[in-house]
């Protein structure tokens, strides 16, 4: 598992590549933790999951716990280009509910910085 | 219809491990005729177990995960067992949501594995262990 | 530097699950960092003492295969067992073109697996059956 | 393991997809057979390995059968598009001492057409 992260603005882009589990959330856990905290101003976080090969509830559970945090932030929690594969395990976990698919990172980012969130 | 053949593999409890084990389940399972979708089904929920085992079974600490994968026709049956703390009430545990670690965990573990298989039945003791079986047919499909 | 890590499979003597082998291995092998080009190497060699166990172990009748998989810094070691037939005469049986079954084999597996890894341990005792380990460090690379 | 059949004159060509093995080379040493008998007159073997992902020296001992056919025949074997580890492999068995290897079917058919052999 390998994640990238970009921040513009209020939004932090989180890119992750491989596997998310057991295994390697906990990586991810604590590179992610250090972004919300070097970057308080962060309201959305834009997971960018077209080149994630699995997530299980391990892997869910990490991401739900940075939607906590955003909530507090009054923020939001964006997925983009999940697969079907994906897009069902997140529709199941019940995070579907708190949080958008959108097709591109760049469509979000019009969205948030447009003030249209 | 597939003849009979199954395999039987152990391995210490490591979270290295859990990528393996969904891995090789569904490398073995393939033998059968699923889908892509059906066998990222299959991988999930081994990958459910197996951590199960590791986190709640054996705490991240020492033990031995046994996964045994046999099919025979077009069912395919999948058994996961730990010799770990167990599981004092198997039907809360397999509640939505329920979990012991509310700290880390979503108590969705038992759920995906509902979801992705036919059917699933757990049986543990307590300081003993627990078994987790998971059965999956593949379906009939349309002649093409 | 990898920590210490195995898994142990077992699985009936078909010709089946030779594909599942040496896939399974190069899977659990895989922790460590090979090439691919190395993994490769791994698979071939696995498939021929599987292979073997199958063919001249069990004369393709029923049996077991055990396979173990073990790491620990740099060294991988799998075991490929056997109750089978086993070898009257080992030293020969590694001469490269050597076959008891000269009509259809080539007597190059056990050519195939020196050649593929750093190193060959065969015993076996004739009615009880045969162990074959097979060692391969991953290489010091230049830092990249 | 998949393989298809094609006859051009007195060369046959072999392609193969998959996986090479104990398991799978019953299936290839049947239907090459068949081929050989109902083209008595085949000369050329010409093997694509293209999309050949494994082979081990059970795969092997089928080419060679075939191989001491061609001999008697007074043909030739060759190997199109073998990859890096296939190359070895056949370097190794001593398969590649009795056979050639090539770019392109068609480049070898030019030169079995053109009497070049
Ligand atoms: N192999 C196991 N050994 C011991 N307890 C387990 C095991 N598997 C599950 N449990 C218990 O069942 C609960 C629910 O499991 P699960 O639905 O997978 O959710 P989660 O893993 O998120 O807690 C766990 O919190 C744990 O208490
Ligand atoms: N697991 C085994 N059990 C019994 N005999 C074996 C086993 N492995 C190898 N042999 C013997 O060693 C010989 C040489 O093996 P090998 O080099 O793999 O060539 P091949 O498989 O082509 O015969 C075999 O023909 C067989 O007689």
């Amino acid at each position: 598992m390998q994640c990238s992260f970009n921040t513009v603005g209020q939004a932090l882009i989180a890119k992750l590549r491989g596997e998310l589990d057991l295994h390697t959330s906990p990586q991810f856990k604590e590179e992610i933790t250090k972004s919300f905290t070097t970057h308080p101003q962060i309201k959305y976080l834009i997971m960018d999951v077209k080149d994630l090969q699995f997530i299980d509830s391990s892997g869910l559970g990490v991401i739900l716990g940075r939607y906590r945090e955003l909530e507090e932030r009054g923020g939001r929690l964006f997925f983009v280009e999940a697969n079907p594969h994906i897009k069902r395990v997140l529709q199941m976990s019940g995070l579907q509910k708190i949080s958008e698919f959108a097709g591109s990172t760049a469509e979000v980012l019009q969205r948030v910085e447009g003030g249209q969130l | 219809m597939a003849e009979r053949n199954w395999v039987k593999f152990e391995f210490p409890s490591d979270t290295r491990n859990v990528a393996f084990a969904r891995t090789a389940v569904a490398l073995f399972a393939s033998q059968l005729d699923w889908t892509l979708d059906e066998l990222e089904d299959i991988k999930v929920a081994v990958s459910e177990a197996v951590s199960n085992s590791i986190i709640h079974g054996y705490q991240l600490g020492a033990g031995i995960v046994r996964v045994e994968v046999e099919y025979e026709g077009s069912k395919l049956t999948i058994v996961v067992e730990d010799y770990g703390q167990g599981i004092p009430d198997v039907a809360q545990a397999q509640e939505t949501g329920f979990t012991t670690i509310p700290e880390e965990r979503m108590g969705l573990g038992f759920t995906f594995m509902h979801e992705y298989m036919d059917e699933v039945l757990v049986s543990s003791e307590v300081q003993k262990g627990t078994k987790v079986i998971l059965i999956k047919e593949v379906p009939q499909r349309p002649e093409g």
